[in-house]
Formats: C-alpha cells, structure tokens, sequence
C-alpha cells in the first residue's frame, strides 16, 4: 500500500467517522474495529500491519483532525508489553479493551529496598498450582486504587543473582490481600501509593514472559515508557523557541518590582537559556531520530530537566523573597515558589535520580567503563540488604 | 577568650540542652506541635525556663537572668535548630530580649526581663524581613499617651506574644513601643508558614495603646545584628544534623549490594555538605564571640554570617533530601522539615542578597 | 528546513573540514604556529580557499563565493574549534566579510570579497569586546578624501590584516571605513593572548585615509549578530572536542586497577560535560539556523547562545583540566590549550554578563 | 623540669645567643647544638627528651624573639623520618647535618601511573650486594636538580598486592643515573621536574625501615608533611579574619570601575565569606587540636582552599574582562587573572586532587565504607595499568 492510498483511505474514514462530539468509549471502540488504533500491529491483533512508516502516515491523518485513538503500537506501553509476551488466550482478552481504555492500569515496579536498584525487588510470588502467590511491597504506584492489573515484577527464585529469580505478571489489583495506601509527598500532595500485598493471587495464566526471566520483559516495558516520555517531552516544547520567553519568571519578577534589579535579570537570562536550551536539545534529538541516526541528547533530558526546575525555583524563590516564607491560597506567590522548591525533587528523584541519570549517560552513551558490581554473580538470598 | 575555645562549662550546657530537647522535643512531638494551632508547647517553655533558664541565659541577673554571653546563646541555638524545636525562642530571646537590652531602657528591662526569663512571657519584634523598621507603623502621641497604627506582616510568633515591642515612625524618627497582650486594636492573623515549626503573624494596629521606650533605631539595629548572629547558630545547628541524618542513611541504605555512601556520587556530596556545614558553624561561632567581644565590625560580621550560613543550609537541607531518593520525598520522613527551615530562615529578616549587599557596605564597600 | 535537519552536503561538508585540518592543523602544528609571530601558515590559508572554499563558502556566488548560508559556515566554525586551528578565519569571515555583506555596499563588496573568497585577503573589523563600536575612532572628511584618528584596543587578526574595517564617529553617526594595509598612520602592536592560538592587536590611527561604506551602525550590529552566532559554533565545537579528551582519558588512565572512569566522580562529571556540550551545539546550531531564516529575535538569540556557549565552553574545558590530573597541569597537554580558547572567546565581543543582559533587553525585558 | 624553669633557661640562653645579624648556618649549629633544634627528641639524637607540652614552651620562646630554627622535631619531616626509621649509621651521619639545614631535600613519590593512586609505584630496586639499583620514573618533584638526596619509594616485591611489595629509600641525588627534567606547568612556570632514575644505586643503610614495608613509612612521612602544611596553612590567617577585607578583589574592582555594580558585589560578600570561613574553620581547627579533641575541621582545609581559589579566580576575570584575554607584563590585571586561573588546579589537583580530597573526608571524617577495591588483593605484577 502506498502512503498516498493510505492517506487518502485514513483521511475518508475520518471525514466519515470522526466527530469531536462523540463520546470518547464509542470512538475508540470504532478506531480499534477499523484497525487503527495500533496500525503496526497484525490484523491479528487489532491491527493493518502497516510498516512504521506508513504507521506514522496514520498519526498524522488523526492529528491533523485532532482526533486520539492511534498510535497505541507506540504508546499503549500496557498492551504492547501484553502482546509481546503474554499469552494467546490473554492477549484475547485483555488486548481490545486496553486499547479501548476499557482496563485501568498501574506499575508495581518500585520497592522500598529496591529504589535506584529496581533488580532487587523482595516481593516475592511462590508458585501454587496454576497461580502464584504474592506477598510484598510496592510503592510509588500511581493511580492503585483505581487500577484494574498491575504490571508487577516479583522475585521466584532466591538462589540466583538478582537479575535472573524475577517474574513479570499482569496483577489483579481488585482482590483481597491488596491493600493501597496513600503516600503523603514532600509538596502535602499525594499522588502516589504504597501498595501491601498479601496473600494475593495472580493466576499463571497472567505471567508475561518465562518464569525466571521477568528482567528482561521489564526492560522492554521500561524503553516502551521511555519513548512514551520522550514524545510528551517533545510534543511540550514549541518550535520557535522564543513562545517561552514570555515567561512567567519575568512576569513574577515584573509583579513583585524587581525586574530591574542586575542581579535578577543575570538569573532570568540562565534560566531562559537553560529553558530554550532544553528545547532545542528535544528538537535536535527528535530530527537526529528522525534522520534515521541514533541522539544521544535523547538521553540528557531528564537531567536537563532537572537542572532547570531546580535552578527556576531558585530564582522564583528569590523573587518571591520574603513572601516566600509562607503557604497556602493567601500567599500564592510564596506558595508556588515552595511548591516548585519541593516539587523539582518529583524529578531529580523519580524514575532515577539524577545520580542515576549520570551513570547511565555515563555509560551508556559516553561509553565509559562500570563500576565493579558486588552483588552482580551472588546468589539474591545473599545479597546484602540494607 | 580566644574565638573558638570552648570551656568545660559550655560544654555542659549543650549536652544538657541536647539531652532536654532529645527528650521533649522529638521529632514526633515537633510534629505534633506542627499541627497544633499554638505551634509549641507552654509546658515545656516553662521547663525550659525552670529546668535549664534557656530564656534568661544572656539576662542579666539583676533581671532574673544568668548574664552569659552570646557564645552560650549561639550553643543553645544550635542545639534547638539541630531539633527543630517548636518554641517562641527565637522571638523572645533573639529579638525582644535583645532589644530590651540594647534599648538602654532599665525601666523596661525591669518590667519585662524578669517575665521573659521565667518562661512567663512570650515576647517578639514587630520587624518584618529587611528593610526599614519601623516602616510599617505610625506612633503619634495623644492626650492619652501613644497611639500606634499600621501593619507589620510578617512577625515572629505574633499569634501568641504577651508582648509585642513595636519600632513606629513619630515626628522624631523611630521610636519604640511594647504592646501588651490586651491592647485595644491589636489585630494578629496566623500565617500559614511553608516551615510549621516555626510561626509568624500578620500584626495591625489601629489606635493602639503602646508604651515608648528608650532607644530608637540604633537599638533596633543592634538587635537586628545580634538576631542575625542568632539565627546564624540555629541555622549551623540545622545544616549540622540534617548531614548527620544523610550521612546515616548513606551507611545504612543498600543498593545494588552496596551502602550508597560508598558511592563516590553519595560519598562525594556528603563531603562537600562537611564543608557547608563546618563552614557554617565555624562563622556563627566566630560572631557569637565577636558579639561578646564587642567587636567594631559586628555589624559586617552579621551579615555576613546571615547570608553564609543561609546558603549553607539551604544547600545541605536540599541535598539532604537528594540523598534520600524516594524516602526523602516523603513527607513522614523528616528530611523536608529541614529544608523547609532552611528556605524559611534564609529569609527571616532580610535574605542572602540583601545581606551580601550589606555586608559591603558595612565594610566600607 | 527545519532547524536540526542534516542534508547529505553539509555531512559532506564536515566530513572534508574535519579531514583537512586533521591534516593540516594537528596538534603540533596548532603549537609551532603559537610560538610564531604572524600566527598562522599562509600556505594553509590559501588552501582552505582553493581546496575547500571556506572563506568563500558564505559569500554571494558573484563575488567568488559558494553562497552557502549560516548553517554551512557554523559546520565548518565547530570543526575550527575542535581543531583549535590558528588562522584569521573568525575575523576575515565572521567579522569582515560579514560587514561587507550587511553593509549592502556593492562596491566595496565588489572590491573586497573576491579577495577574501579566493583567500588572498586577511580582513578584520577594528571593533572591541563591548560597548558601542565606533567608541575609539574619530573620522573627518577632509580635502583629501577621509581620515581617521584613535585607538582600538582589542583587534582579532590586527597585525596580519591587509584590509581592516573601521566603525568610526563621524558627525553624522557612526560610519563604516575600509583601510588598506599600506595605510599612512595605521599603526600595529601585537598583543599578548593568552590564547596563543588566536591573535589580537592593537590599532592606532593617525590621520589615516579610509575609504567610507555604506552601512553605518545597524550593519555592524546585524554583523556582530552573525559573529556571534560563529563564535558560539567554534565555541561548541571546541566543548565537543574538549569533552572527547576527557572520555578518551577516563577510560584509558587506571588508577587504583580500574579505569578513572569507571569512578562515579569522573563518570558523573563527563555526564554533566556532556549536557552543557550538547546543549552549546544545539543552541548555537538553532541560532546559524535562525540567522538563515532571517529570524526576527536574531538579536536576542544572538546574545543568548554567546553567553551560554561561552558559559559551557569554560565549564567543560575547565573540568577537562581537572580530569586529567597531573597531567592536564602540563604545558605538553593540549588540556589548557582549550581552557585559554574557552576563557578569551568567552571575553571577544563582550563577555557573558554583558549577553546576559543584552539578551533580556533585546526580547523587551 | 618545670614550665618555668625551662623558660627561663630558653630565654637566657636566646638572651646570650640569639642576634638576628647571625649567619644561618652558624645560628642553626649552635641550636642544634645547644639541644634545642628538636627538644622533644632524646639526648643521643641532638635534643632534650621534652615532652610536647614542654616542647612547645620552646618553641614560643623563640618565637618570642622571632629566631628560627626550633621545632623541628615537628616540622623536619626529613629528619622525623630518618629518625623514627633510619639505621643508626645513617642517622649519625646525616641528622645533624638535616637538622643544621645542610643537605637539602626532595620527594620521589609520584609516578607517572601512581598519581592518586600512590602505592601504584612501577619505580623499581633490585637488590645487588649491600646496595639497591633503581630503575624508573618520578614526576611533580620539586627541588630535584638542587636536591642532595630524594625521599624515595620504590618497588621492591611484585608478587604481592601493591600496598606490600614497596621500600622506601635516602636516596643520594648527586649520581649518574639520575636525569633530571623539568616540568612546563600550564601556568607557563617550571617549579617541578621529572626524574629519569636508570641504574642508579642506593646503598641498603639508606633503606628506611624494613624491605616491603615502605608503604608505612610513606603513611608516617605523609603524615609529618600533612602536619607541617597544616602549621602553615594556620600560621597565614589574621585572627580578626577581618584584616583580609581589604582585599585584592575589592581593590581590583575599584581599579576597573566594577565596585558599584550589583552583580559584582554579589559575588565580591561571596569571596570574602569563603575566604573569612576558610580562615575561621582554621582557627576552630586549632582550638580544638589545642583542646586535645580531633578536628574534623582541619582536613576540610585543602578542598576549602581550592574552592576559594578557583572561585575567586573566576570573579577576578569577570572583573578583568576583555583584559583577561591578554597576558604578560603590559597587562597586569588580565595577566594575573589567567595566573590565578591556572594556578588554582594547583591546589585542585596537587597533593591529590579535589575528588580524592572528598574520599578521604567521606571515608576518614564521615565514617563511609570504602568502594570496592578491585586491586586490593592481586599481585601487582597482575593489577591493571592505564
């Protein structure tokens, strides 16, 4: 099929479908029959086979018409990872409503040991007939009192190095034995969870990948939720650059009458280049990708972010000055300087801290040697804990 | 006394303060006190008072004090920022006793020194940030003595001072005036403050009574200078035991099979929060003294200390949660109350800008 | 064309600069030409002329050029700075010709530019770090045609030009004036860079002839604009190639039995090198692009990638020094080399606060 | 002997002896001679067999009247050193001579491969007879081409792990087989040299303490060297701090015209308050060694200084501006802007660099696990080099 033939085929079936009106349960119902909710993927599976190509073809066509649904082969970390390693009679079940958005999701990846060093999950999952059992902690779990499966990573297997004893499951969050609590964050927000479980049960059936092997499965649901940040990353910036020089550090510093102070304005000109900077290292990232050539700045901008939030909330900090000693809907310049303070933390810390970060660019990308790993060939009963 | 020789009986003392505030000031009753309206406890200001005479340590005794020196002030300091305590201290030992003292006014200082060293006052400073005290509040005399009016909006412990000693602009320039609990037309709003721990309140006068005292802006800035001095202590004592929780959790918290702080990343920064941190300690040790002394260049000096000792907080504080990871983003864990002290108290009475600016210019820069 | 597109001829374009110079300009010969008194081979000049058409690569066809755009001219302006290639290529090309061009003088572009495009002419702009150009020239029109009189401090390239381009004051304005090589009362000093690698000289004029340019203030503000976008790609240039340096080293110099990479201290910082190196070749590529497109907040993007390409060259060439350890202190190591580039181009045409500032003020801030 | 007396009997005998018009070399011997050139040392070694509290009476005595030449029991570290590990032979024939000031010294630690990682050392000696023949490389020597004999650690075992197989040698300078080279620092100065060590001997009485065992030598010679820079690192700090307000970088900021922009009086209270904190951290430093507690203030010094320096460094060119792109005597402000740009990696890397610094204050002062060593346990001749 050629792209035109698909342009116009995609273009004619959203000029008869698509209305914004629509109720969004009834749209994607109908984006998902035609085969366009993941057009890369096999008719088989709910798809048109289409190359990558012609793939981003159908992105555009619904982008042009602003209308959601496509594209789920590339974003719909959920059910891509169901459909790469599940199992036939689950994909039937559970791949039409993920793409649907018919189940609720959530990540049971995060333990309290096993922060930075994901491998050294201890929840542990025993196998009992043709299900296992759960028993262990999660935390940092977004939406868990909602979620209707967890993707969880358990530990089977005690008498191997860490990498090697993990399962990777599709978890029934709405069962006994599951209990979610909130976790009260640093900005008096709570948008995450601590996840108990105990006792709970997973049927076999809902294991993705081999017994044993669930790193290897997290690693590929891990890059799928990369390229899922990177397009949001992307899709935040503008092109020209200059739209976010109207900003509101200079507005804040107008407010408060201290866009004249020399002292403001070298901070103001930092962070608008570490602001534009940003920018532009996405763009280039995004044209080096598109170009067919591997970026390595893909990589730098989580820590870029987190360079810039802090530094920014520095200087809002300072402009805020004393006002900046309170809180709360009084004082929302003081507010928002401390939410901002506090909240910058959300990344320098989450999904890897920038320590983290440095290492993986460190090695990854520069190519520079590894540190020694102590627990690398140790059997995970004799790792040493904390 | 050579700066930074330590006798054997401030040693004493802080091990006694520590021990006190270990045992009534925990971190759970700090966070308790957090939520309470009153922000600290009465019972135990009036241990402080009793047990340890914390408020009339740098009083007189003629006025019911122990007559010490700031160099003791700055160990109990440092000893209440390292627990966070939840107490008007601060306000009436850094501010209104000060100020009381430094205002010359021994009329004053009888009335309301003795009060403050029991443990039965609570006093403050109507100042706000930086600036110029006073600018906030009109004195005018009447038939009926001194009438105040205005608004100071950030005062220390404002909600709850028995006694709230006011700097207003007359005809003459500034003066100064105590307040009373009851004063008619004294209006005080509670703030929600981003450190709990420590509060502050909108203060306005309409028509208040005040009774002036002896002194004027030359007191005022005294005072300011031996806050800063006081702060600068509090602040040390925090920086010093927010590193010593990183440190701990660094030797204690294993990843990939290791303690994180034999990490070079953790290891590393721990070092340079050694620097922050010591530097701080070492500068509000140094003016305490220089305060005792009478130094010519106090006033530099408490600057100096205001900004440095900020920048070294709020550094150590930050990186404290860093270190931490997830657990620091918490609010259970204690690590953000720190850095909420820190972004707080860098504020308080002019922040590290101004100070730096000052600083030149009280050099002769 | 989208800012970050690559076509084939630019890689192209790359691939044959970098092949040059590796040739051409290693790094021993970047120290025989440090140590000599013109500063860079003529033979080599011409060669970048005749063999890759470098300094004609942006001039109009019409007058012997490849009438290539910015993008093109930064390519070559990164490979430079990689190289740390000493020759007047920044002031023949990025102040000079550009003038020609902004200038919209027909004549004298007719004149001058088949010279520099075929590499026969060196050309510089007799402007200085900050400040108004023009500052430091006085011309008057006499019987016998234009005279200029005054002093500029900092020339790139004064002692070797054969043409060099003066903004000086004239009663109607600042106005532009070519002076030839021969002129009576140009007087030249070489100055000591600390950059040896690159040259500057200081000028004097003593009633010397100058032919007069159209053009005026605006189109040495619209060149120094385009001299900046240069600047930051040879700066960017040399972040990159600096960073390599210390990659190459962390991963080769073992101590302790591992690689110096493979510490968290050297890992770490390479991470934070490799942030401020890309994030400098990304803005001073969008700032080339933009100047392509005419883009109307070319003055404000200007300053920008000036101080932040400024800013991120000495971070990262500093840090390199610090990576090599012992080694990075010795002359012999090329470490310092980048340093002193880093250092003195972070200075040319006004230094980073002067940008900073600049830049708030060119987006109505 | 009492406090008192001992007094009394220094400054009579300073009282006879000392004049400041004294040739050096003759005041020196009649120091050493008199006992107290290193009075805490036994009688038989050319002192008094004080105790340090007694020693230090001594040495405020002359400090008193401003003569030399005391203390050297703390400050010699080429005596200390002989002293604590040199055979009796050697000890006679050299001490009074070090003590008298009259041979003169230099440090062949370094190496090439062994820079932070100073038992590293590929230098080797071969036994042959009653002498040793060293073959091998040293770097970063000061004094070298003056020196009479060298400070030396050599290689000796390369069977064992590194910290083990190393000897530590009086090695005589003045021979063929020593070649000596200087070092072109990037300050454009030449104050070290490299030292080409081919077949050059050392007779076995030169060795300091046994074969193998030099590694502890270097810990205590280091030791005495940390100490005597620490003496002096304290001995340059004013007492008030303030008397360093006056300061170079105010000055220079007067000079240029720079004192009344806002941005620069920034960073100016910045420099003064690092420079006032180094020097109060010092003086604490003292107090509490004075007090007979550990300091963990003192070995925070080096990493205090090299921040100062690099940091005021940078303000002093931002002060120079477009002067700082020239060097030499025409221009003296931009040509001291870059020296003590340079010169600040001096301080940053010399003596172990930065990085190394934080290691040791995380590990010696905050109590933190060391890294894994990977070379710790191998045969040298098996440990990995660059």
């Amino acid at each position: 099929m050629s792209a035109t033939d698909l342009r116009n085929e995609v273009s004619a079936w959203l000029a008869a479908e698509w209305d914004p009106a629509r109720p969004t349960k009834e749209w994607l119902a109908a984006v998902v029959e035609a085969g366009w909710a993941a057009p890369r993927w096999p008719r088989e599976w709910f798809g048109r086979g289409l190359s990558d190509e012609l793939g981003h073809v159908v992105e555009e066509e619904f982008r042009n018409v602003g209308a959601p649904g496509t594209g789920q082969d590339r974003h719909n970390l959920y059910a891509a990872t169901v459909l790469t390693f599940g199992g036939d009679e689950l994909k039937r079940r559970l791949i039409g409503p993920m793409l649907r958005d018919e189940v609720s999701m959530c990540l049971l990846y995060s333990e309290p040991d096993a922060g930075s060093d994901l491998a050294a999950v201890r929840t542990r999952a025993d196998r009992d007939g043709d299900r296992w059992i759960v028993n262990g902690q999660k935390v940092w779990t977004s939406s868990a009192a909602t979620a209707d499966y967890g993707m969880l990573v358990a530990r089977t297997n005690w008498d191997v190095p860490k990498h090697r004893g993990i399962t990777f499951f599709l978890f029934p969050m709405k069962q006994a034995g599951v209990e979610v609590r909130p976790l009260h964050q640093i900005t008096d927000e709570a948008h995450f969870n601590e996840v108990f479980l105990t006792d709970a049960a997973v049927p076999d059936a809902h294991r993705l990948g081999d017994v044993d092997r669930g790193w290897g499965v997290l690693q590929t649901a891990l890059a799928y939720e990369r390229s899922v940040m990177g397009d949001r990353a992307r899709a935040g910036r503008g092109t020209t650059g200059m739209a976010e020089m109207g900003d509101e550090l200079v507005a804040l510093a107008r407010e408060t009458g201290r866009i004249d102070d020399p002292v403001v304005r070298q901070d103001l000109a930092r962070v608008a280049a570490l602001r534009l900077g940003n920018g532009w290292n996405n763009q280039r990232a995004k044209a080096e990708v598109e170009q067919g050539s591997s970026s390595s700045v893909m990589s730098l901008g989580k820590l870029a972010m987190s360079r810039l939030l802090h530094e920014s909330a520095r200087v809002r900090t300072s402009l805020a000055g004393a006002r900046a000693m309170l809180e709360g809907p009084d004082e929302p310049v003081g507010d928002e300087a401390n939410f901002l303070a506090f909240n910058a933390y959300f990344t320098s810390i989450g999904g890897g801290t920038d320590q983290i970060q440095r290492t993986i660019i460190g090695e990854r990308i520069l190519g520079l040697p590894k540190e020694p790993e102590v627990d690398r060939d140790l059997p995970f009963s004799e790792v040493r804990r904390g | 006394m050579p700066a930074f020789a330590v006798t054997p009986e401030q040693q004493d003392l802080r091990a006694s303060v520590r021990r006190f505030l270990a045992d009534r000031s925990p971190e759970a009753e700090v966070r308790r006190l957090s939520d309470t309206e009153q922000g600290f406890d009465p019972d135990v200001w009036k241990r402080m008072a009793g047990q340890l005479g914390l408020q009339g340590l740098g009083i007189p005794e003629e006025f019911g004090g122990a007559g010490a020196g700031h160099v003791e002030l700055g160990i109990v300091l440092e000893e209440m920022g390292r627990a966070l305590l939840c107490a008007p201290f601060l306000s009436t030992v850094g501010l209104a006793a000060n100020l009381l003292l430094t205002s010359g006014d021994r009329a004053a200082q009888a009335r309301y020194l003795p009060g403050i060293a029991e443990g039965g006052t609570v006093a403050t400073v109507a100042v706000s940030a930086a600036g110029l005290p006073g600018a906030g509040v009109v004195a005018r005399r009447t038939d009926d003595g001194w009438r105040l009016t205005g608004t100071e909006p950030y005062v220390l412990d404002g909600h709850v001072a028995d006694l709230v000693l006011v700097p207003a602009r007359t005809t003459a320039g500034v003066a100064l005036f105590a307040v009373e609990r009851e004063a008619s037309g004294l209006g005080r709003t509670l703030l929600t403050t981003a450190d709990r721990t420590r509060r502050q309140a909108r203060l306005t006068f309409t028509d208040t009574p005040g009774a002036p005292l002896d002194g004027g802006l030359p007191a005022v800035e005294r005072m300011l200078d031996l806050a800063a001095i006081a702060l600068a202590s509090e602040q040390a004592g925090g920086a010093a035991r927010a590193l010593e929780m990183s440190v701990g959790y660094a030797k204690t918290r294993v990843q990939f099979g290791r303690a994180i702080g034999s990490f070079q990343a953790v290891k590393h920064l721990c070092a340079d929060l050694l620097l922050e941190s010591e530097s701080a300690t070492s500068a509000a040790r140094y003016a305490a003294s220089a305060a005792d002394e009478d130094a010519p260049d106090l006033p530099a000096l408490a600057s100096l200390v205001r900004f440095s000792c900020s920048d070294s907080f709020v550094k150590v504080a930050a990186d404290t949660i860093q270190i931490h990871g997830g657990i620091g983003f918490t609010w259970e864990h204690p690590a953000h109350l720190y850095l909420r002290r820190a972004r707080t108290s860098a504020l308080l009475l002019g922040d590290p800008a101004f100070h730096r600016e000052r600083y030149l210019r009280r050099t002769g820069v």
